[in-house]
């Protein structure tokens, strides 16, 4: 590859935010014809390096170039004419807009300037087909669930005639299945001489299509190497930039003690809970202690069921009883009330205030729950801040930053503290590690494991089967929004039967319930 | 996250399959049928098709004007600047038709400087980041303090291409229309059309559903930003027209308060401020909700001023809230 | 079900008189006290009124006539909101066989025959007797006089006609100055904020003619905080005559009114009937009107109506 | 890290530099006009000058503007202010003027009690029909606007009413230790609001409602609460600003009072740099706003600008501070040094952020 030259070329790039140095001295190279990983933890600075290329952002220092000729993008719209096609880290897609519109929308087919409705659509259902995806792409994009539109983003990029394309972390709300496609069609893409720069925290994925890997740790370049000259363990070790035992950690805690779990009046209780065109009724306890996962594919309803706990759906039939004691829960305050926390998957619209800072986004739930008259007094916030800061390694470290200029991963950990400092009950994780580095998932998933055995009961989902399988007692397969069955995770559950549940196999006949 | 919410779509999918998103445009043309139902069946003299024909009469240039602020809602803006901008192009025409200039070069004139004020408030917009609300509260300011500097009493028109065009009556059977609503009916047809089918207005509804998304999808958004503005600078100018046909006349304090009846009917429309959704039929819907109300009161003829102003607000709230009620149940919807 | 007015006369059958009226707005107690007029003097002439208020816009005054034309009323009475623009809809109605009054401010139609007559006050004669007074009262004064000039809301035509005729009459006496002029758009605290300034910038002041009460009211306050002695040390002239004016001329806080009756309901009746009737009337029809001095508003407040 | 903000130039880059800037610079250019413009002298035993009736007619903006700028500050804009200022005035004045005796404190205190029930009932129409209903505040709060004007008419039966009432007139002129009483009130307001958001967790729950509603809601906030009870603030604020100005002329004109005092305060708001798509909010800010747009008010008076360039007097101060304050406009004229800075959108949010410093 290393003699053909390359089609873009970054050379000392820099880039300074109010006192963050984002990018120092970065050098990065892409040939043709590869797919190139680039890694880093939380905030080393890869999704800036990426929009420093595109032109979203201006660079301090450095120079780019594309195919020899020196290029200063000044927007994604230059970008995607000189063939830099990017899917960025969050859904950038206009959620108001059909599906079908927003894989074409700046580069409709025409005719005599008029939009070609039909067309457009046609082209859409086959451009998605590609993907294994089979929707209405008529339909509002807003109501589509975040995979699907993880995977309109991707075929957008995908489509354009590029040269060059840029996946941030774009299988980080993906099941498998999803994986697998957009792994093919990756593959196919580069056979065609593509150059492609693929921004992932899994990494099984760099190690099955990367070719090249640059690792990045705090806005500085560590390196690039040959995938294969680059072990797994020493990449993680360049990422975080000293010897790693956290992984190790991991490892010893595969496999959960059942027989730790408080049996007795469970922390809750659901009793046929559903909601009409939603969630269909469903039963389900969780005791003092106790990790229940919740596995399923995308769309199978688990975060839909998971917001009838905490109430932020209504649900229109059945039971829900904290501690033996039934209770009607109307919102999102009568669930805090009862010591039930939710975090949610969607950190932008239902987690995050962007304009406030970290302090205050972390102690908002706890405020809420005083009620305002009572703030928390000031050294106290900003004790707890601190804790968390550290405990979760959240980067920067300056409480006062608002929340929105920290990198997905850091404002991920920041919702994961928000709940944590409430001390809740029951702790609702949906998708807590999606977009967070290894090191951070480590510590993430450790804290799940330590929280439980200080007596938390936890509902965790994960569309990653191995996570769910680490931290569980048992797991709950959700399909078609239907709980179809709950497995106790002894020594016989592992991933492969998990899947056959899910894939709607055999197993569902020993389940218990439904069906 | 979406201008849906997620229980609502799984209602809309599995149960019926009524286009929910043109729903509250429907909901808006049903209120407005059973208001001049209630009209007909009160006055007699209400159900004479001259009555439908004069609310569009009278409120041609009030419509052009909406729709340009259409464009502008849609992309999540607004602007404030229209009403003056009726204003100072009827008074501009009216100085230089007095001023013996040419109809044909007057109408050209007229027609220039709304747009160039609208293009100057959206690079403003957006190579400044100012907030629209400030940006078209100031111009505002300054197209009605230009009206007052031209003149501060109103100015007659007398050319006979302007009478000529306020006075011809176009007649279908015993009933008329004039030029002006033959004039906004293409402006609401161009309107629609480039809303769309152009890409121009597919990339209003892109800024309006999420402007950073829009940006980062490579969409020209600085440029249609400023169009938007332009856009909505000429209409209020082609509006501006219209009203100078309408009175013959240029007056300094004409159109005052003009934005805020474009935005009502804009938004009874159906039409989020927020932006990204709506449609130009809502706002035609909208301009004749209010027509259709002002109508209703005149015939009544029996309100005072105080009750006269009481009895809009309880009409529009009724109609808002029914509107809210019928079309669309959306328990929130967050921004961004 | 379906009848035009509801109540007991249709339009088209009886002999009931149908009067549509529209009205400027309800921006002034001026003008509401002349709405009350033309309603109490409908109801005791016997006219059903259709009243319509057109919140001081053109356009909906225009529609307001349409609509008029469209409900076949007998007569059309309307004070206009601006002087131009009205060509159109009159011609309209004059083909449809409606006569039509105008009442209050005058149109600047070229063709006269659109409206039968206009009845309503003359504002410039109003500026013009206000100046006329002041030229009298200071004709022995030797040294300038400083006049401030409170005007109504900028490019009204009382605002235009007041000043026009105030500033003819005192061009009869070389020493009257007009050293500042401001719109202080007809209300009490806009009359009061630009009077507050005027003072500060001008040490001597002399005479300040305010175009309507109300600003002369407002401006009172500023000059009371001022440390002046209003009708002494600052002579103040108004138009309007509503009470609260008169009163302060009673006491001796203002030193001339030029009235502007807002009472013309019996005179619009009149007209209405004698217009609907055929009979020829003068095109134009001044609204009874005098000017009050301190002494004459003494004996005229108890009998004031408004 | 968070070194930056005190790492910059503290002083030209605060939030409030130019505005000030603006406003020293208005009131220079009427010294320059009229020399004695500064001149505050006791006359009466009160505080009497040009710069004294500024901030006194100010004062009733500042009420006004505080009101709005909560609305504001959770994403909404109450557009029925000016309505409400005339409602209460007329209210409270036509109690007072059918009292017999118009200097009895008990029945001014009766007839404000009333006047601020009835904001209080007007607030909470509002406040449903934005935070319960759910329409869009701007039409929300339009119904008000027009249908509130109409209210005011027919309490004050379309007349000016007038009273005769020294505690009343305190209110809007009357003085304590020289100083107007009006300025006074404002000011205790303003500290009220201050510490009631700033020292409990109010402001910053409404940050968090105007920033994103559904998180908050999911973080335990009523939001709808927060929004109801904003515009009820909004409301309130205003009646005791309809009180100042009503009693600034001892008369209620319900149709005059507080007309477009809506669009004055919206200014007043954002120049203090309150963002009007919700979130961070400044009170100190919309202070200087509105005392800002009050001098350039006086200023027209005060140096005889002709009406008819008032406006685009206006116009162009107003299009000056928003430019100099915005921080696009400096980076492309002042700051040329840092040319390959962003461009485009994320300035958009960098922008917020230097503004929320
Ligand atoms: N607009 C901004 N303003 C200020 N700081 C920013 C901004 N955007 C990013 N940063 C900072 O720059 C650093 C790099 O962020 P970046 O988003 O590139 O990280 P990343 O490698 O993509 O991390 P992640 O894996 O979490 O997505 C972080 O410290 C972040 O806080
Ligand atoms: N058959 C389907 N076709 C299209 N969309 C679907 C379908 N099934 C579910 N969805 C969408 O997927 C989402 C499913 O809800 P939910 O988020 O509860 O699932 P989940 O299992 O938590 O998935 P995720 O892993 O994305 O969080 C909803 O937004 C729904 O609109
Ligand atoms: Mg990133
Ligand atoms: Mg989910």
């Amino acid at each position: 590859m290393s003699d053909t030259r390359p089609v873009l070329t970054m050379t000392a790039i820099s880039k300074f935010f109010p006192g963050v140095r984002a990018l120092d001295g970065v050098d990065f190279r892409l040939f043709p014809g590869e797919v190139h990983a680039l890694m880093g933890e939380n905030g080393a600075g890869k999704s800036t390096l990426i929009k420093v290329l595109t032109g979203v952002y201006g660079h301090d220092t450095g120079a780019i170039t594309l195919d020899g000729q020196p290029v200063s993008f000044s927007g994604p719209m230059e970008a995607t004419e000189a063939g830099v096609s990017t899917v960025y880290q969050e859904v950038n897609l206009c959620p108001n807009l059909s599906v079908a519109e927003n894989i074409f929308i700046g580069r409709q087919p025409r005719r005599l300037g008029a939009v070609r409705w039909r067309d457009m659509r046609r082209r859409a259902s086959a451009l998605l087909a590609r993907l294994n995806l089979d929707l209405d792409v008529g339909e509002l994009l807003g109501n589509q669930s975040l995979a699907v539109q993880q995977m309109v983003a991707i075929a957008r990029a995908v489509d354009v005639q590029a040269r060059v394309l840029i996946l941030d972390e774009p299988t980080s709300s993906l099941d498998a299945d999803e994986v697998k496609q957009l792994m093919r069609i990756m593959r196919q893409l580069r056979d065609e001489g593509i150059a492609i720069v693929f921004v992932t925290h899994f990494l099984d994925q760099v190690y099955e299509i990367a070719d090249r890997i640059t690792v990045l740790r705090n806005g500085r370049l560590v390196g690039e190497y040959p995938t294969a000259e680059l072990p797994q363990l020493a990449l993680v070790e360049k990422m975080i930039g000293k010897e790693l035992d956290a992984l190790e950690r991991l490892d010893e805690q595969a496999g959960r003690d059942l027989a730790a779990v408080e049996t007795g009046t469970p922390v809750v209780e659901a009793t046929d809970l559903g909601k009409a065109g939603s969630v269909e009724p469903f039963s389900l306890t969780i005791h003092r202690g106790e990790v229940v996962g919740m596995a399923g594919l995308l769309g199978s309803g688990r975060t839909e069921a998971a917001r009838l706990f905490f109430g932020a759906d209504r649900a229109d039939r059945g039971r829900l009883a904290v501690d033996g004691r039934p209770v009607s829960i109307r919102g999102p305050i009568a669930a805090i009330e009862r010591n039930i926390a939710f975090c949610s998957e969607n950190r932008r619209t239902e987690g995050l205030v962007g304009e406030l800072s970290v302090r205050e986004n972390i102690i908002l739930a706890l405020q809420a729950a005083r009620g305002w008259l009572r703030p928390v007094p000031r050294r106290r916030q900003d004790e707890l801040v601190q804790r968390y800061i550290e405990a979760l390694s959240i980067r920067p470290a300056d409480p006062e930053m608002p929340v929105r200029n920290l990198s997905g991963g850091n404002q991920q950990k920041v919702v994961l503290a928000r709940w944590l400092i409430t001390e809740p009950r029951l702790l609702i994780l949906d998708e807590p590690t999606r977009g967070i580095d290894i090191g951070a998932k480590a510590e993430i998933q450790r804290l799940v494991v330590q929280l439980s055995d200080g007596g938390m009961a936890v509902l965790f989902i994960s569309a990653e089967l191995e996570e769910v399988l680490r931290l569980s007692h048992k797991v709950a397969v959700m399909r078609d929004r239907q709980l179809v069955t709950e497995l106790a995770n002894d020594d016989s559950l592992d991933a492969d039967r998990i899947m056959r549940v899910i894939a709607g196999g055999a197993e569902q006949k020993d389940g218990t319930r439904h069906e | 996250m979406s201008t849906t919410q997620l229980s609502e779509r799984l209602h809309g999918a599995t149960r019926w399959r009524l286009p929910r998103r043109q729903l509250p445009v429907l909901v808006s043309l049903g209120l407005l049928l059973v208001m001049y139902g209630i009209g007909v069946s009160q006055y007699r003299a209400f159900s004479n098709i001259q009555v439908i024909f004069n609310v569009f009469i009278d409120n041609g240039f009030l419509l052009v004007v909406a729709v340009g602020m259409t464009f502008v809602i849609l992309t999540g803006g607004i602007d404030l600047s229209v009403g003056s901008v009726v204003a100072m192009t009827a008074m501009v025409s009216a100085a230089l038709l007095r001023d013996g200039l040419p109809p044909a070069l007057v109408l050209l004139i007229a027609l220039l400087i709304g747009p160039t004020l609208g293009f100057v408030m959206g690079c403003v917009i957006h190579f400044f980041e100012i907030q629209p609300f400030i940006v078209t509260l100031a111009g505002m300011f300054f197209a009605r303090g230009l009206c007052t500097w031209i003149s501060s009493s109103s100015i007659p028109i007398t050319d006979g291409f302007w009478t000529s065009a306020a006075q011809e009556r176009i007649r279908i059977g015993d009933n008329f229309v004039t030029v002006s609503v033959l004039i906004t009916l293409v402006v609401v047809a161009v309107a629609a059309y480039t809303l769309a089918y152009t890409r121009l207005g597919r990339n209003v509804y892109a800024i309006g559903g999420n402007q950073q998304s829009a940006l980062l999808m490579g969409l020209p958004v600085g440029r249609t930003r400023i169009a938007v503005y332009t856009i909505s600078g000429l209409c209020s100018a082609i509006g501006g027209i219209l009203l100078s046909f309408y009175t013959l006349s240029g007056a300094p304090l004409i159109a005052v308060g003009m934005e805020l009846d474009a935005i009502a009917a804009v938004v009874i429309g159906g039409t989020l401020l927020i932006g990204g959704a709506g449609y130009v039929l809502g706002t035609v819907l909208g301009v004749l909700v209010l027509g259709v109300i002002q109508t209703l009161i005149t015939f009544d003829g029996t309100l005072n001023s105080w009750w006269t102003k009481i009895v809009i607000g309880g009409l529009l709230f009724a109609f808002i809230v029914l509107q809210r009620l019928l079309g669309f149940r959306k328990k929130s919807f967050s921004t961004r | 079900a379906n009848s035009d007015t509801g109540g007991d006369a249709g339009t088209g059958g009886d002999d009931k008189l149908v009067l549509g009226f529209s009205q400027v707005g309800a921006e002034s107690g001026w003008r509401t006290a002349n709405t009350t007029s033309v309603k109490e003097a409908a109801a005791e002439a016997g006219i059903e009124l259709k009243f319509d208020d057109a919140q001081q816009k053109q356009e909906n005054q225009i529609k307001a006539i349409r609509n008029f034309i469209q409900q076949k009323v007998d007569v059309i009475a309307f004070s206009p909101v601006v002087e131009s623009g009205w060509d159109t809809v009159l011609k309209e109605a004059k083909d449809a066989g409606i006569p039509v009054i105008l009442t209050d401010r005058a149109v600047d139609s070229a063709d006269k025959s659109l409206y039968k007559t206009f009845l309503g006050s003359d504002f410039v004669k109003e500026g013009r007797l206000a100046g006329e007074w002041l030229v009298e009262e200071t004709k022995s004064a030797t040294g300038p006089v400083n006049i401030v000039e409170l005007q109504g809301t900028t490019g009204s035509a009382p605002a235009n006609d007041r000043k026009k005729g105030f500033g003819e009459a005192i061009a009869a006496n070389p020493n009257l100055k007009i050293i500042a002029s401001q719109s202080g758009d007809f209300t009490r605290a806009g009359g009061k904020a630009v009077m507050e300034q005027f003072l500060k910038a001008n040490p001597k002041i002399d005479v300040l003619f305010a175009h309507n009460d109300d600003m002369g009211l407002g401006a009172l306050e500023a000059i009371t905080a001022a440390g002046k002695v209003p009708g002494k040390d600052i002579k103040i002239i108004t138009v309007d005559a509503v009470k609260d004016g008169m009163q302060a001329l009673a006491d001796g806080k203002f030193n001339f009114i030029a009235e502007c009756s807002p009472l013309l309901g019996p005179q619009l009746m009149d007209l209405a009937k004698k217009v609907h009737a055929g009979e020829e009337v003068p095109p134009r029809i001044e609204t009874e009107e005098t000017t009050f001095t301190q002494q004459t508003a003494k004996e005229a407040l108890p009998t004031r109506k408004y | 890290m968070g070194s930056w903000r005190r790492g910059l130039p503290a002083v030209t880059g605060h939030r409030l530099f130019w505005p000030v800037v603006v406003l020293v610079l208005l009131l220079a250019a009427n010294v320059v006009y009229r020399p004695s413009f500064l001149a505050v002298e006791v006359k009466n035993g009160h505080l009497y000058g040009s710069l004294v009736d500024i901030v006194r007619l100010s004062a009733p903006l500042i009420l006004v503007a505080l009101g709005m700028t909560l609305v504001i500050a959770t994403g909404g804009i109450d557009l029925s202010v000016g309505s409400v200022v005339a409602v209460s005035g007329a209210m409270a004045c036509l109690h007072i003027s059918r009292q017999p005796d118009q200097n009895n404190l008990g029945g001014v205190l009766v007839a404000l009690a009333m006047a601020v029930g009835i904001a209080l009932l007007l607030g909470i129409w509002n406040g449903t029909l934005v935070a319960v209903i759910g329409i869009q505040p701007i039409i929300a709060t339009l119904i008000l606007m027009v249908a509130g004007r109409g209210l005011a008419q027919l309490i004050t039966s379309g007349q000016i009413i007038t009273v005769n009432s020294d505690p009343y007139r305190m209110i809007g002129v009357g003085h304590v230790l020289t100083l107007p009483f009006a300025i006074v009130l404002a000011l205790a307001v303003t500290l009220l609001v201050a510490v009631l958001t700033r020292r409990t967790a109010l402001g910053m729950i409404i940050e968090a409602v105007g920033g994103n509603s559904e998180a908050s809601r999911l973080a335990g906030i009523r939001a709808r609460r927060i929004k109801l009870l904003v515009y009820v603030v909004s409301a309130v604020c205003a009646a005791v600003a309809g009180f100042m100005m009503t009693a600034n002329v001892s008369s209620a004109d319900g149709n005059a009072a507080g007309l477009w005092v809506e669009l004055d305060a919206i200014l007043a708001v954002v120049i203090g740099g309150t963002s009007l798509a919700g979130g961070r909010f400044y009170l100190g800010g919309t202070v200087v706003g509105a005392l800002l747009i009050q001098t350039l008010t006086t200023s027209v008076y005060a140096m005889n600008i002709d009406p008819q360039t008032a406006l685009l007097f206006k116009a162009m101060v107003v299009i000056a501070v928003c430019l100099i304050q915005a921080p696009a406009f400096r980076a492309k004229f002042w700051r040329r040094r840092t040319s390959a800075g962003s461009p485009a959108a994320p300035a958009g949010e960098q922008r917020k952020e230097q503004v929320a410093a």
